[in-house]
């Protein structure tokens, strides 16, 4: 399973970039937000798939699936998220200032 | 016991399964809600029903939850129609058919042109 | 010798203070002397008995670099030099720059051109050398650029700062490579290395770089294109570091390597090769010159040139001769580089074709002029130091040691015609010089100022100087035993008895002499026939041309290049840094067999897993194809979804919640933002476009998959979260280990990841409300 | 309760109910990515979001835990407000009525 | 003593909160982070001689000993970077008043300041990758709020690419963490180099530490990673400009160091000669960079690249004279680039504009600041007896020991082009006429010539001064040679 | 109500302090038994019992569940029906409800009924515009369950 989920992954980092290399603003972020759920998914991945009962201590019960990845990924999607919000937030001020969410026409003058 | 969940899951697994039968198969945005709307209902109503006595009887766990998850859907599937549909409407969307009869319609351009109206 | 080194630099911190006095005392006198007193405390150092002395002070001695200052013959030659020449520079500039100039920078800069010149003759650490060879590099390019308000001025400050560090750090390179090669950083430790140094590996390269360090600083071709346009200067600077002291520490350099590199054959190809070909091209081109500095500058090269070729032949006579002429060069240079700044100072030009005829007006800068000229000519008056050394050239050039490259030998039959061929244009220029300026018709109506004598204080400096070339003329060995003989030695490495005799006798030399005289004069004589020549020769070629060329291309070029990748689109950068790391990382995983592939530890495969992982996919591949705002986000909602569904699948029920509730909010936020902002357009890409994207995105994809496989199928180690497991309830205090981990064991990344949020609130907040008037 | 066999055929209905429910999520999906229009893309969501809710409900009798049980109710309510959202948004272009205020 | 480690990241932190508070309160803002920013300082002092004396401070936050909990190594590397880090904040500190708005001071740029300045420490400080990420996006994400601050157009517009491509090389940082994870099981570092010396650096390991190289080259602004930097740089104010230029791309520097130092040294034949390369480009399209534009501030921002390969350089030699040499070069560069922008700032300032064409004569109203610009040249040309020197002597030093000769040779030529660049401001901008249409606030060009002043002065301190530096540096790289050390002062008792 | 709704509560939080147990099931239990108390005490306490109510509700939610389930097996019979046998199309419905919250309920409720789903309201709440999937089947039978769901509606909220 676990090399059926890197490839799920992969895809996602793929469909990601593919996003991220657009030329809409939209695209792009959403690009950013493929990007991180493929990379939490990686995460996951990378600790073992499916062993034991879900990481909350239960009297009887001794297997357990690994909690580390778990808690970085829960760090991750936070920082993840205010990134994301930052982003957004930047990316409709760019857009509304310079009157365009088309990132090849905000490429700007070499010398200015 | 077993029986009974199995049955409830069953239930509820077919109903939602139809749900999305007919979200593909339905021609336009009304149809499909009627489809969303009704067939969903149940058949989260079974599942949620069957796991609730899974874990309840099997088990002796009370998960209040599942109920209450339950319950809300109930109450707010047909709000969502509702609120879905309205948007469709007034973002334009068209009901599926020839020569279809359209009230609604009607009456917003007759409000919008009160000579139009006879 | 420390003090002596920093006391101009100690100076310069006063410099400020005295020029307050400007009106009252001229801010040189203070300065005058300065390197009086270093003449004099160096000048006792003269005698027979003379034996080289260290000293030895701590700088950064962990790295081998201290403050050694070696003063041996050749150091001592050039720190009388610079002290004396500095002396008599300083009481010249006195008259020279009138007190309304900026005296205080004027004067700083000169002391501290000082300090670094005594400091390069004088240190033994290269490093330290180092660091005073870029000082008076600087001090140089402060000094061209004294009156920056011209173009010209700061053109060829610029200039000379480009190429002499140019040199200097590749002198650097080689002094790091002796450094490395011998472990040593003293020059006379690594003298004593030499077998270290021929043997090494890096000898030709080692020798290169010192050499582009000597050449470029004693404009050496063609290198020597700075000088020239470093006459912008006030003529004293001109006089001191453009003449007599900067543009020969290149010459000191070869001189003080010059027993490292005495029997590797290609110091004296390169050497001689490079210092004859200067000599000819410059002296050719000095005659072309009309600025009088201008001729002065190429007859400086065309002089460091000869110097240069000298000290390749590397023959003891050969040595004893360069350090002869450095002398020699020294003093008719310097006087004549005076006497055109008091022609342009009191006649407000140095064009000599509005000079002429200037002899019965200023009778004594004509006849001092005419003393450093013949001198310079090398007119064979045995009274006129310039008529030795060019004499001492013309017989060594006929006496290279033995060859063993072809190259070499043919150098060694060449050399002896190119010396009286360079010689011949010497001649020429020089008459040019002498002639053109104080005889022939007077054109005053040309000048902007009536033409007279110069003060007598402005005399005294080039007096002393033209007294200097007579008396050497007159009695060149009473110099010779007491300290060009440890010069000399110094380089050489032999002791050196080099008797300078009046009369020769007629040989090869003195034919050679009257050559020069015969063909100079008729030469000079007959200008106006073969001037044309330049036209041709060098026409439009000219190493000034590739150096404004190269600084045009630089300009140019480099913006065009710039431009060219960095234009701004987002999109480019990301491709290229994207596709950087894919095929980097995708070859360096190829290239150590990085990928590994094993299946006997993995979860079983479940067909409701494949599916949400499909819905995933299609989620995210669905935005892609989306054609409008709302869709696009919805569809990545829904992915969002799934993917918080495969943590259910994996049991992980904290992670499922927050990516829900995340998931949805950052729907919405994207629902909120973007509906302001236009629909994503309808209008498909290129193909090339969407292909483009397709690859690296599928590459970068590909990569992360297989490097993921990879690393799942070598875990070699247990992980530490067995130990979370087990502490969480008794050390954490709590069941839900996820939790446990967060707030206990990794608390710190919790706490940060709540400044983050903390920081992305605050800032998103002050990108709503402070917005920027310019627009509105 | 402690019979294997007791449970294998809620296990199995439950697998098989799982299946089916993952493949209603795929043909979900389809109509989401197709639409041709947003309200079709949001009934889809809708229906998603009960699928959802269902595969959770599933997998909990699956693992036989109650710790799903939070993210049964959470996609409930997310699932409301997030389609009220999205019908308003679709309806006005706006999900905060500005000029109520 | 070991909680000293972590209050280099705790003083500024609570400073940024504390002053959020008082956000509206400009004048107390001010003088308050002023006096915070000294104590900041103070703490980093004293810590650095503390680490001096005794060695590698470690803390295991929470008590959780390592490698399970995060732990905080205050090695002498750290420290020296902490320290430089707060000496920067406190110039730019004093100089924000005069250069921003009075509006951008309240729309909590302090806070900003000293987030951005705990983040950055933090990274210097921990121990623990998954947690050097986290800090990453603490100083990153401060990094943003800053950039943005007072949403121009062109700020906004660049930014956004800033923000984009910094988040990519996050987001991957964050994955290639996982990957390390599932190899080596740990995500403590110094355990990391333990188990990667245990297998002896497989290729699996090799490749990911590839992958991690290169996130942080991105942020390092390595060849031919770095097109997102110069531009953005060149937005914001030149307090935000500094502090970038001086601290972000050096964390980048600072982790590479980390961990090709710490962890991925079993197979140096692929990763550090690599890097040697990079190095190598970078040198010259950087210096290429400086060279294409007419804008100051622009020239500056591409001097931070050849900078950085200068360090890298350092690193992919890798003998203690090279990598004291990077460390030396990192600390010199980091003062005089945020000296470079915070002058490039003040002209542009006092002048109107950062375009060369249309200044001249500048020495005449502000003899100062040219001479600082001018020593700063020299500085970053690594001229003798400046910073710079001291630190490419050591890493050319290096190079040639090892036989490195192309790229010490480029490094050279690079110097000169670097050198090119900055003289072209003075003699364009500086010498000339003086220019009568400009007016000078004296007491505004005062205010932003001396924090340019006090960093000058440091650099030129650590040239002149180098053999009191030189112990510390050789401890660094000593340490730096010696992984075992970083080790044991992690897994001590 | 409200007062109700309170009194019973702090009677059930009472029952816990007196059997000094602090479980679900004694609150229930004191639930109960408070509900037991406010049916004696009826006539001392204003308004009607708001049990009373809570009966009327659960009727209502009969009548909900019996319209639900047919409607699903309604839809689904549609779904798998080979030929797409529709005749949809919208109409208005006339309603006596007033308030927001009636109309709302009611419109959900015609959302439950099999073939029917409202779409909008009228602005002046007397219309409920109604999507229909058999439009000319459907109109009549809807009307007989408008009139019991508004009368239904109408003895819960008022
Ligand atoms: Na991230
Ligand atoms: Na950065």
């Amino acid at each position: 399973m676990e090399i059926i989920m890197s490839v799920v992954a992969g895809i996602l980092f793929a469909a990601g970039i593919y996003n991220l290399l657009q030329k809409q603003l939209l695209r792009i972020v959403i690009g950013t937000v493929i990007l991180s759920n493929g990379a939490h998914l990686f995460i996951l991945t990378m600790g073992k798939l499916k062993r034991g009962a879900p990481p909350v201590l239960e009297y009887g019960i001794s297997d357990y699936a690994d909690p580390l990845p778990q808690a970085l990924i829960l760090t991750s999607i936070v920082i993840s998220f205010g990134l994301t919000s930052l982003l957004l937030v930047l990316s409709y001020r760019a857009a509304q200032e310079n009157n365009t969410d088309n990132m090849e026409k905000l490429r700007g003058n070499h010398d200015e | 016991m077993d029986i009974l969940i199995s049955i409830c899951l069953l239930v509820g697994t077919f109903f939602i399964f139809s749900t999305s039968i007919g979200l593909l198969r339905f021609p336009d945005v009304y149809t499909r809600m009627h489809a969303a709307t009704k067939a969903s209902t149940l058949g989260i109503a079974g599942i949620m029903i069957g796991a609730f006595l899974f874990l309840y009887v099997e088990h002796g766990i009370f998960s209040g939850k599942l109920i209450l998850g339950l319950l809300f859907v109930l109450l707010t599937v047909p709000v969502s129609g509702h609120m879905i549909s309205r948007a469709a409407h007034r973002s334009g969307v068209k009901p599926w058919g020839d020569k279809v009869r359209d009230d609604y319609t009607e009456a917003i351009r007759a409000k919008e042109n009160p000579d139009h109206m006879k | 010798m420390l003090f002596a080194v920093l006391l101009p630099l100690i100076l310069t911190l006063l410099i400020p203070f005295l020029s307050k006095f400007k009106d009252k005392i001229h801010t040189g006198i203070f300065v005058f002397f300065i390197p009086l007193g270093i003449f004099i405390f160096f000048v006792r150092f003269i005698g027979e008995g003379f034996s080289p002395k260290l000293e030895s002070y701590p700088w950064i001695p962990s790295m081998g670099i201290s403050l050694d200052f070696y003063l041996d013959g050749l150091s001592l030659l050039f720190v009388l030099l610079i002290s004396g020449i500095g002396a008599l520079v300083t009481l010249y500039s006195i008259f020279y720059l009138h007190k309304s100039e900026k005296l205080a920078h004027f004067y700083v800069y000169l002391l501290l051109f000082m300090t670094a010149m005594l400091g390069v003759v004088l240190s033994d650490n290269v490093y330290v050398l180092y660091t005073f060879w870029e000082l008076t590099s600087i001090s140089s390019f402060l000094l061209i650029g004294y009156w920056n308000h011209r173009e010209g001025s700061r053109y060829g400050a610029m200039k000379s700062m480009l190429i002499t560090v140019f040199g200097g750090l590749s002198m650097l390179g080689a002094f790091m490579l002796l450094h490395v090669t011998t472990g040593v950083t003293s020059v006379q430790q690594m003298i004593g290395s030499v077998d270290m140094i021929l043997s090494s590996d890096y000898l030709p390269l080692i020798l290169t770089l010192l050499l582009l360090g000597a050449f470029t600083k004693s404009a050496q071709f063609p290198f020597h294109i700075w000088l020239p346009d470093a006459m912008e200067a006030p003529t004293p600077v001109s006089a001191y570091l453009h003449s007599a002291t900067m543009v020969k520490a290149g010459i000191f350099l070869v001189a003080r390597f010059s027993p490292i590199f005495h029997g590797y054959e290609w110091f004296f190809i390169i050497v001689s090769g490079i210092g004859i070909i200067t000599l000819c091209w410059a002296s050719y081109m000095a005659v072309r010159q009309t600025d009088l500095k201008g001729i002065l500058a190429f007859s400086t090269v065309s002089q460091l040139g000869m110097i240069m070729a000298m000290l390749g032949f590397g023959t003891e006579a050969a040595v004893f001769a360069a350090v002869f002429h450095i002398l020699n060069h020294a003093t008719f240079k310097g006087s004549l580089f005076m006497i055109a700044g008091i022609i342009d100072h009191e006649s407000g030009s140095r064009d000599i074709r509005k000079l002429g005829g200037l002899m019965t007006l200023m009778p004594i800068s004509a006849t001092l002029a005419l003393f450093a000229s013949l001198s310079m000519a090398g007119v064979p008056l045995p009274f006129l130091n310039g008529f030795y050394s060019k004499e001492l050239f013309f017989e060594n050039s006929l006496h290279i040691g033995d060859t063993t490259l072809l190259i070499a030998s043919i150098m060694k039959q060449a050399i002896p015609y190119l010396a009286v061929f360079g010689s011949i244009f010497t001649f020429v220029y020089s008459m040019y010089f002498l002639f053109g300026t104080f005889t022939g018709k007077q054109k005053l109506e040309q000048l902007p100022k009536k033409p007279h004598e110069a003060p007598i204080g402005m005399l005294i400096a080039p007096a002393i100087l033209v007294f200097g070339v007579i008396f050497i003329g007159l009695f060149p060995n009473l110099f010779n035993e007491t300290f060009l003989a440890h010069a000399a030695e110094a380089i050489s490495g032999v002791e050196t008895h080099e008797h300078i005799v009046y009369w020769h006798g007629l040989k090869t030399a003195f034919y050679m002499s009257l050559i020069v005289v015969a063909f100079g004069t008729i030469l000079y004589l007959f200008r106006e026939k073969w001037w044309n020549i330049y036209k041709s020769i060098p026409g439009n070629l000219s190493f000034n041309r590739v150096y404004n060329g190269t600084l045009k291309g630089l300009d140019v070029y480099t913006a065009k290049l710039t431009k060219g990748y960095m234009n701004g689109s987002l999109r480019r950068y990301t491709a290229l840094i994207i596709s950087t790391i894919f095929v980097v990382t995708g070859l360096v995983m190829a290239g150590t067999n990085g990928f590994t592939f094993k299946t006997d530890d993995l979860a079983p495969i479940t067909l409701p897993e494949i599916l949400v992982g499909i819905m995933v996919i299609a989620g995210a591949v669905g935005t892609i194809l989306a054609k409008n705002n709302v869709a696009a986000i919805i569809i990545l909602g829904v992915s969002g979804y799934g993917q918080a569904l495969l943590f259910v699948f994996y049991r992980a029920p904290d992670l499922a919640l927050t990516q829900l509730v995340i998931e949805t909010i950052t729907v919405a936020l994207l629902l909120l933002c973007f509906h302001h902002l236009p629909q994503l357009s309808r209008r498909t890409e290129r193909a090339g476009f969407r292909l483009t994207n397709a690859v690296i995105a599928v590459g970068f994809g590909t990569l992360m998959t297989l490097i993921g496989i990879s690393a799942h199928s070598s875990k070699w180690f247990a992980a530490i979260s067995d130990y979370f497991l087990e502490t969480s309830h008794d050390l954490g205090g709590g069941d839900n280990v996820v939790n446990v981990i967060l707030v206990d064991m990794r608390g710190l990344d919790t706490l940060f990841e709540i400044t983050v949020l903390g920081i992305a609130a605050f800032s998103i907040y002050s990108l709503i409300k402070l917005r920027s008037k310019e627009g509105k | 309760m402690t019979s294997t066999d007791f449970y294998y055929i809620t296990e199995v209905v439950t697998y098989i109910c799982l299946i089916a429910t993952s493949v209603s999520l795929i043909l979900l999906m389809i109509r989401a990515i197709k639409g041709p229009t947003n309200p079709d893309r949001a009934v889809a969501l809708d229906a998603i979001g009960i699928n959802l809710m269902a595969l959770v409900g599933l997998i909990a009798i699956l693992l036989v835990t109650t710790k799903l049980n939070d993210i049964v109710l959470l996609i409930g309510i997310l699932l409301f407000i997030g389609t009220i959202a999205l019908a308003k948004f679709i309806e006005k272009g706006v999900i905060i009525d500005r000029d109520e205020r | 003593m070991s909680n000293l480690a972590v209050l280099p990241i705790i003083i500024p932190l609570v400073s940024g909160i504390l002053l959020a508070f008082f956000h509206t309160k400009t004048p107390f803002v001010r003088h308050a982070a002023k006096l915070l920013s000294v104590m900041s300082t103070g703490v980093a002092a004293y810590v650095f001689y503390y680490v001096l004396q005794n060695g590698t401070v470690t803390l295991e936050t929470g008590g959780w000993e390592a490698p399970y909990g995060i732990v905080l190594v205050a090695d002498l590397l750290a420290v020296t970077l902490v320290l430089t880090t707060n000496v920067i904040g406190l110039a730019c500190v004093f100089y924000a008043p005069y250069s921003l708005t009075e509006q951008k001071e309240r729309y909590y740029f302090y806070t900003f300041f000293f987030l951005l300045i705990t983040g950055v420490s933090g990274a210097f400080l921990t121990g623990d990758l998954f947690n050097l990420f986290v800090f990453f996006e603490v100083l990153l994400m401060a990094s943003y709020a800053l950039i943005t601050l007072g949403g121009e157009k062109v700020q906004l517009r660049e930014s956004i690419k800033y923000v984009l491509v910094n988040l990519f090389s996050s987001i991957v940082f964050v994955t290639t963490v996982a990957f390390l994870y599932s190899v080596l099981g740990t995500v403590n570092m110094a355990q990391m180099a333990e188990r990667v010396q245990e297998v002896e650096q497989q290729g699996i390991l090799t490749t990911i530490g590839i992958l991690l190289f290169f996130v942080f080259a991105t942020k390092a602004a390595l060849f031919p990673l770095y097109y997102w930097l110069p531009k953005p740089y060149t937005v914001p104010n030149p307090v935000v400009s500094a502090m970038f230029a001086a601290l972000l791309t050096k964390v980048g520097v600072y982790s590479i160091i980390r961990m090709f130092t710490l962890v991925f040294i079993h197979d140096t034949t692929v990763t550090h000669e690599l890097f040697i390369w990079i190095a190598g480009f970078t040198l010259v399209f950087g210096a290429i960079g400086a060279l294409s534009t007419n804008n100051i501030k622009l020239i500056i921002a591409y001097n931070i690249i050849p900078a950085v390969g200068f360090m890298v350089m350092g690193i992919g030699i890798y003998n203690k004279t090279a990598l004291s040499g990077s460390v030396y070069y990192m600390i010199s560069d980091m003062i005089i680039k945020a000296a470079l922008f915070l002058l490039a700032g003040a002209v542009a300032h006092i002048v109107g504009t950062s375009d060369l064409r249309k200044m001249k004569g500048l020495i005449h109203q502000l003899p100062l600041l040219g001479w600082l610009l001018f020593i700063s040249a020299f500085v970053l040309a690594g001229v003798p007896p400046f910073s710079g020197f001291i630190g490419k002597l050591m890493i050319m030093q290096g190079g040639f020991a090892d036989g490195e000769v192309a790229i010490v040779i480029i490094g050279l030529l690079s110097s000169l082009l670097i050198l090119y660049s900055i003289m072209k401001i003075f003699v364009r901008g500086f010498w000339g006429e003086k220019d009568e249409n400009i007016t000078i606030d004296r007491k505004t060009a005062n205010a932003l010539t001396w924090p340019v002043a006090f960093l000058v002065f440091f650099t030129v301190l650590l040239g002149i001064g180098a053999e009191m530096f030189y112990p510390v540096v050789d401890e660094i790289s000593n340490q730096l040679m010696n992984p075992e050390i970083y080790i044991d002062s992690v897994f001590k008792e | 109500m409200p007062f109700q709704i309170l009194l019973n509560i702090l009677i059930a939080v009472m029952w816990m302090f007196m059997s000094e147990s602090y479980t679900f099931s004694t609150f229930f239990g004191g639930y109960l038994i408070g509900i037991l108390l406010l049916l004696v005490l009826q006539r001392f306490i204003p308004d009607a019992f708001y049990m009373q109510r809570v009966v009327k509700v659960l009727k209502l939610m009969l009548l909900f569940t019996k319209e639900l389930i047919l409607s699903n097996l309604q839809i689904v019979k549609l779904v798998y029906k080979p030929k797409l046998d529709i005749t949809p199309g919208i109409f208005a419905l006339p309603t006596e409800l007033k308030s927001d919250w009636e109309i709302t309920l009611l419109a959900n409720l015609i959302s439950l009924t099999p073939g029917t789903l409202s779409i909008a309201v009228s602005d002046d709440n007397s219309l409920i515009y109604i999507h229909a999937m058999h439009i000319d089947d459907t109109q009549e039978s809807i009307q007989e369950i408008k009139d019991s769901f508004e009368k239904a509606i109408m003895e819960v909220t008022r």
